[in-house]
């Protein structure tokens, strides 16, 4: 017997919202960006879960999986030289005192 | 309960708690060590589905340049992680609790995918998955598009970053 | 089957018979079979180390103008026994407000990210852990862990000699993570494969370091960045940061580290004669003459393997002991603006010219790559030189003149 | 690769030779030459393959060398373009690319290489000597080499890829073309030294003056094509298209509407009158009366080489141009066409050789003398005779390039004597101040004379005599006895002119200091002369008539069964007749003998009996056309359409429309732009903007984790709405 599809299933809908919580809570931003590796991993664990369980013949999960990947690095390298940037202005990278932009 | 489950379901108690580590630990070198080891499991989790490119590409992206990256922004910016101590904000219970309603309503949706205890359907035999993967990214038949913007948009993150994070010069 | 011809998978079924013959059911006996064989490979790996740290030392001598340990044992071949039990019996100190647990983490990591590139190492055709169709991105994957283990120990030493030590190897190992990936992809393109028993075979006629010396060189250069190793060894540059990220490891955790280095060098002299000479194979078709069969038993693949590791390492040590240290900037400098490119360059060059050569026979294939090659090293020397020339012209304008009385 | 492709490829190496030159190896002389006599080298080539392929081929005036493509849709059908080698057409290219390939060469010595730069040569100036010092400490004046010697090879290029281009054309649209792009370099090469005035004057005079017969044949063209649908001469030149455009009355509406007030006119067909627009393009190209007014004053070119081209080439484009068109006014019912060319050709001949027995300019001889045998040729096709015509162009164009050539280089030879003497008042191109240059430069001698002999009809060895005496037989058979006494008496007045030229160049004592310093020119310069000289003596024995005493029948008339099977009927050769032979013999030798006998003793202009004031100011033609033509639209440029209709009428219009312009711009601004759109619209949105801005922002609290709170508890809330609702 092997693994059933919807333990995947299950397993990235807990790391997705487990990442959720974490970019909804924490003060700090890069651990609010901890919390979007989080969610983006939960979201790749269901491609390949589906690409695998479905048809492997067709790429197409895996396919998507790597762009994900260069979509999270391109995230991961912008968002913490913003907070970098960020942080050398201002001197904190506690998420909720970046509000310039309020009223 | 074969070995093959009993591993999968390690690997995932693995991930879960490190994942509640990653969002709950106060040291934030911690989390993203943890980190880490989320992104181990979801590599090894890969290599059980026999997504062997993933489960390497996991390694060295993830790991070997993501987990680096976050590591290096902790220490750049540290002074701010020892002056405070609570790191989660006033209303984390409103959050768990939306968080939990996300959760059963993903799983309500998930769950309802046609024969979802299905077992794996079998790989084709004659071709070499790697190589399969290589030619739908570039060949036109395939996601050769998506693929190309996916570089387009990492060399403008990079030129970004680089702008962003670089000390100006003239200032 | 004979011993001779396949001895890992006849020990394994040996193996397997007397577990069953034990009374074990069939699935226990091949995963503890399994387990055996990766303890045998483990200790393989830490037994050659052993042997290396003596190899490196003599060698390290002879750079030297020393006759190095001759005390213990016949040309002091005990003397790495004598370094390990000093090391196993020294005290083993955990700085003050280090971090414990990653403390102790990271020269475990360290060393196995290195063992770990053992699974994918074939001594000969079939002696090896696995053949992995990802193999050389596993090569860099394990590379990655390695970067990880730096940080943590850097990190959770509480000391900013350690610190600065892994931040300047982390930057090191991720700069020159890319032109290693770029040239990587060379063999990958003439081979057609990732795994490296599959760039091993392609190998039989004519070895990739003819086809793509240029990518050789920069193999080599990546590797030893990889490796922390002089002429790129500021991480532990002992004249300004003591001893960089493991300053504050004593004892085996120490070892562990070493050890790791050491193993690795050898490790990647081995990758260098799998990726450029053919491995435990690459006889330029001589194997196919029936007086010379015997070049495919096992153990003399495995020797021939060993033996070309060996020549990579020395390669390895003798630039270690012939250069000076480089100041970061350069170093990094120097990746990016010099290796990426001209790995960038390369990998075009090789792409295209693969495409269009393959219809032809080997001989002329082999020779027009060659010749690109070739090209291009002479237009990156003309370009360097002349780069030097004008930097060397504006530097003289701009120092002070000699005044003529 | 077959004929067909190979002759498209023809003109095209003088073109890229253009294109390098000009694009590229300007800079260097060396190589600017080597690319230009290259091409000029491949084209001689590709065309001597194609001849000798031609002569190969069994009745080839039935199997000619065509291929075509489509060009341009015109509606439904195409305008093709194409390639053909005919007979007529080989002999042509033949010569073109034996001429061409020997101007080239030595266009290299004329234009001084491997002389030193000049002490203060100009660009746009002739060169005017440099100054050296030998080993010695001498110091010499010495040739200096042309400042813009890349650009006429340039030029030179152009033009030849123009004269094969015409040549090789199988349709009168890129016969057109190639004439057209030998017009514009003949503009250019006329203009060449644009520092002189007089070489500004006479490029635009010989632009303008063939302009004038270009629009003709351009209607010619136009008119034919609409006629018949096509500009191919395979096409045009079908029996039942002709008969058809013969038999057309080409004014019959006017002839109705005026009955017997032109009688003349209204007896034209189609194809006389279209035969007659096409001749007119000819008689501007090929300088006959009366547009032959900028041939002499195209002798202000680089000396010899542009003249030459003008002369013994482009001219002959003319003279091939009007052959080609031979069925469509032989078509002519009424023979008015005919007898039209005939009258212009003859004329021509006659006037131009009186001009040229009073000019003392060694080029403007030569330039009357080609205006009067071009004459010749036309009154060969005015009479009929097609072979003899096209004969006479052949062998013309060799010793007529052979004279020029000669010329330039006795003018090259002079200038030496001239840098010698350092006296710079006297002109190398005057005879008068030239004699006994025999012993001086003696190939350049032997070679003229040869070229000389030629041109006066010297009997039996020379090929001029053959051509012209076949055209003189030709007109007496046909009883076109007009003719043949013009032509005779042009001949006559011929071997006299030439004679006195040989005369007074060559013979007798040096005249002047110059002449006595006078030297050989390079071999870059004599060589295309012996190669010149040599056709000029043997290309009159392809064409001997066969019923010739003692020498015909030894060789078969080759030239006129070849060249004759171009037409559809086989021309008859004239039948032998002692009249003809006898007056061109004697008119010959009589010039000859009487050129010499007037002139050898002849040392000044002063006593020169000859030198009449009509025939030395050429008739008065350019005064006459300065005084017609010029003068009125001057008048008419300057008085009614600038000051009249330009600054009175259309400047008045077009200012009181801007005026109106202004009027109407003030008031929409003041009336309309101000208030409405500006306050109203602009000013209003941006207000409405603020004013809800300034109201909405505190719901903006700046904390990027509650914004995303909100937004999920809103997603969940649609979430749960859309499950208990919808599902």
């Amino acid at each position: 017997m092997s693994i059933p599809l919807s333990w995947y299933l299950v397993l990235a809908a807990a790391l997705f919202c487990i990442g959720l919580y974490g970019v909804l809570v924490r003060k700090n931003a890069i651990a609010i960006l901890l919390g979007v590796e989080l969610m983006l991993n939960a979201v790749n664990i269901n491609l390949v879960a589906f690409w695998r369980y479905l048809d492997p013949a067709q790429m197409a999960g895996q396919a998507f999986a790597v762009i994900v990947f260069a979509v999270a690095a391109a995230e991961v390298a912008v968002g913490l030289a913003l907070i970098i940037s960020v942080y050398r202005r201002r001197k904190t990278v506690v998420a909720d005192e970046i509000d310039l932009m309020k009223w | 309960m074969t070995a093959e489950q009993i591993f999968f379901l390690l690997t995932a108690a693995v991930i879960l708690i490190a994942a509640l580590m990653v969002v709950t630990v106060r040291k934030l070198l911690h989390a993203a060590l943890w980190l880490v080891l989320v992104l181990f499991g979801v590599a090894v989790l890969y290599a059980i589905l026999q997504a062997n490119f993933l489960a390497v590409v996991q390694l060295v992206v993830y790991i070997g340049a993501i987990a680096i990256l976050f590591i290096f922004a902790d220490m750049l910016t540290r002074r701010d992680l020892r002056d405070r101590p609570g790191q989660t904000r006033f209303n984390w219970w409103v959050a768990a609790l939306l968080g939990l309603a996300i959760f059963v309503g993903l799983l309500s949706a998930l769950l309802s995918v046609p024969n979802v205890n299905r077992t794996p359907a079998a790989l084709p035999t004659d071709t070499d998955l790697v190589a399969a993967l290589g030619t739908a990214l570039v060949s036109p038949q395939g996601y050769v598009l998506p693929f190309e913007v996916a570089s387009v948009l990492l060399l403008a993150a990079l030129i970004g970053a680089v702008y962003l994070a670089g000390v100006n010069k003239k200032s | 089957m004979s011993f001779w011809n396949d001895p890992i998978n006849f020990l394994a079924d040996w193996l397997n018979g007397v577990l069953t013959g034990w009374g074990l059911p069939a699935g226990w006996a091949t995963v503890l079979v399994y387990l055996v064989g990766i303890t045998v490979l483990v200790v393989f790996a830490m037994v050659l180390d052993i042997g290396l740290v003596w190899v490196e030392r003599k060698v390290v001598a002879r750079f030297q103008d020393r006759l190095g340990p001759n005390r213990l044992g016949p040309f002091g071949l005990i003397q790495p026994f004598a370094d390990i039990i000093k090391m196993v019996i020294k005290e083993d100190i955990t700085p003050a407000g280090a971090d414990k647990v990653l403390y102790n983490i990271a020269p475990v990591l360290s060393a196995a990210s290195v063992i770990m590139l053992w699974a994918i190492l074939p001594l000969a055709a079939n002696i090896y852990g696995v053949d992995l169709n990802v193999g050389l991105l596993y090569v860099v994957a394990m590379g990655a862990l390695g970067t990880l283990a730096v940080i943590m120990a850097g990190w959770a030493s509480n000391n900013k000699y350690a610190l600065l030590g892994a931040f300047r190897m982390v930057a090191n190992m991720v700069a020159y993570e890319i032109p290693m990936v770029i040239v990587l992809l060379i063999p990958t393109i003439l081979a057609g494969t990732m795994s490296v028993i599959g760039i091993t075979e392609a190998q039989r006629d004519i070895w990739f370091a003819l086809l793509s010396p240029l990518g050789l060189i920069i193999f080599m250069i990546s590797a030893i960045a990889e490796l922390g190793r002089s002429p790129f060894d500021l991480n532990e540059a002992e004249s300004e940061i003591v001893a960089g990220f493991h300053i504050e490891y004593t004892g085996m955790k120490f070892g562990w580290f070493y050890a790791g280095e050491l193993l690795h060098a050898f490790t990647f002299g081995g990758f260098a004669a799998i990726l450029f000479f053919g491995g435990y194979a690459g006889f330029f078709g001589l194997e196919k003459l029936p007086a010379f069969a015997w070049l495919n038993l096992p153990l003399v693949q495995a020797f021939f393997f060993i033996l070309k590791a060996m020549l990579g390492y020395w390669v390895i040590m003798w630039v270690k002991y012939s250069m000076p240290r480089i100041r970061i900037d350069h170093m990094l400098a120097f990746n990016w603006k010099f290796l990426v490119p001209l790995s960038l360059i390369l990998l075009a060059a090789t792409a295209i010219l693969h495409k269009i050569l393959v219809v032809l026979p080997t001989w002329q294939y082999a020779l027009g790559m060659f010749v690109a090659n070739i090209v291009i090293i002479t237009a990156t020397i003309e370009i360097l030189r002349s780069y030097g020339r004008r930097q060397r012209l504006a530097e003289q304008r701009l120092s002070p003149q000699p005044v003529e009385n | 690769m077959a004929t067909e492709t190979f002759i498209w490829l023809l003109p095209l190496p003088p073109l890229l030779a253009f294109f390098l030159i000009v694009l590229f190896t300007n800079k260097n002389k060396a190589l600017s030459h080597g690319v230009a006599v290259g091409a000029a080298a491949l084209s001689w080539l590709g065309s001597m393959i194609v001849f000798i392929q031609a002569l190969g081929v069994e009745e080839f005036g039935k199997h000619v060398f065509e291929s075509t493509i489509n060009w341009l849709p015109t509606g439904e059908t195409w305008l093709q373009i194409g390639v053909r080698i005919d007979p007529l057409g080989a002999a042509v290219l033949f010569f073109v690319a034996w001429t061409v390939l020997m101007i080239f060469i030595y266009s290299i010595g004329y234009h001084n290489f491997g002389q030193p730069a000049g002490d203060h040569d100009h660009p746009g100036l002739p060169p005017h000597g440099a100054t050296i010092t030998d080993a010695h400490g001498h110091k010499h004046t010495v040739p200096s080499v042309e400042p813009m010697y890349s650009r006429f090879f340039a030029f030179i290029g152009l033009f030849a890829f123009g004269m094969y281009t015409l040549v090789v054309s199988n349709n009168l649209l890129t016969l057109f073309v190639g004439w057209e792009i030998m017009g514009l370099c003949s503009y250019l090469l006329i203009g060449f030294w644009y520092g002189k005035p007089s070489a500004r004057n006479a490029a635009i005079k010989a632009f303008m003056t063939t302009r004038i017969g270009d629009v003709f044949m351009l209607l010619g063209i136009a008119w034919l094509y609409s006629y018949t649908g096509s500009l191919s001469f395979s096409e045009i030149f079908r029996p039942e298209v002709l008969e058809n455009m013969g038999n057309t009355m080409a004014f019959a509406r006017l002839a109705h509407s005026l009955p017997g007030v032109w009688p003349f006119l209204s007896g034209f067909s189609v194809a006389g009158a279209i035969g007659i627009l096409l001749f007119i393009g000819t008689i501007g190209k090929s300088a006959q009366w009366p547009l032959h007014v900028w041939l002499p004053d195209a002798m202000e070119g680089p000396t010899p080489v542009s003249a030459m081209i003008h002369a013994a080439t482009m001219v002959s484009a003319g003279v091939y141009a009007a052959i080609r068109m031979f069925p469509l006014l032989h078509a002519d019912q009424s023979g008015y066409a005919l007898t039209v060319v005939a009258f212009i050709g003859a004329f021509t001949a006659l006037f131009a050789a009186t001009i040229a027995v009073a000019q003392n300019d060694i080029k403007r001889v030569l330039a009357y003398s080609t205006i009067s045998q071009l004459g010749f040729m036309i009154a060969a096709l005015g009479i009929g005779a097609y072979v003899a015509a096209a004969f006479h162009l052949v062998t013309h164009a060799f010793f007529k390039a052979l004279l020029f050539l000669g010329s330039g280089s006795v003018i090259h030879g002079m200038e030496h004597g001239v840098l010698h003497t350092g006296n710079h008042h006297v002109d190398p191109q005057d005879m008068f101040n030239m004699g006994g240059l025999r012993k001086k430069m003696p190939i350049t001698f032997w070679t003229f004379l040869i070229g000389g002999f030629a041109l006066s009809g010297f009997p039996v060895i020379t090929a001029g005599f053959w051509s012209k005496d076949e055209i003189l037989a030709d007109a007496f058979a046909h009883g076109h006895w007009a003719v043949f006494i013009t032509l005779a008496v042009a001949a006559f007045l011929t071997a006299f002119y030439t004679m006195r030229q040989i005369t007074l160049t060559f013979l007798g004592e040096p005249r002047t200091e110059e002449a006595r310093h006078a030297q050989e020119t390079p071999w870059t310069m004599t060589a295309p002369l012996v190669v010149l000289a040599f056709f000029a003596v043997t290309y009159g024995w392809v064409g001997i008539p066969e019923h010739f005493p003692l020498l015909g029948g030894l060789v078969p008339n080759w030239f006129h069964e070849f060249v004759g099977s171009t037409l559809a009927e086989h021309p008859e050769a004239a039948p032998f007749s002692p009249i003809p032979l006898l007056t061109s013999l004697g008119v010959a030798l009589g010039g000859l003998f009487f050129g010499w006998l007037v002139y050898r003793n002849v040392k000044s202009p002063a006593e020169d009996k000859l030198q009449i004031p009509v025939l030395k100011n050429k008739w008065y033609f350019d005064e006459a056309y300065d005084f017609l033509f010029v003068k009125p639209s001057y008048w008419l440029a300057e008085k009614f359409t600038y000051l009249f209709l330009d600054r009175g009428v259309i400047d008045g219009i077009l200012h009181s429309v801007a005026r109106f312009s202004l009027f109407l711009g003030h008031a929409f601004r003041n009336y309309f732009d101000k208030p409405v759109v500006n306050e109203l619209i602009g000013d209003g949105t941006a207000n409405l903007v603020k004013t809800s801005g300034q109201k909405l922002r505190y719901i903006q609290v700046g904390r990027v984790q509650s914004y995303m709170l909100v937004s999920t508890f809103v997603l969940v809330l649609f979430a749960v709405l859309y499950y208990f609702l919808l599902a």
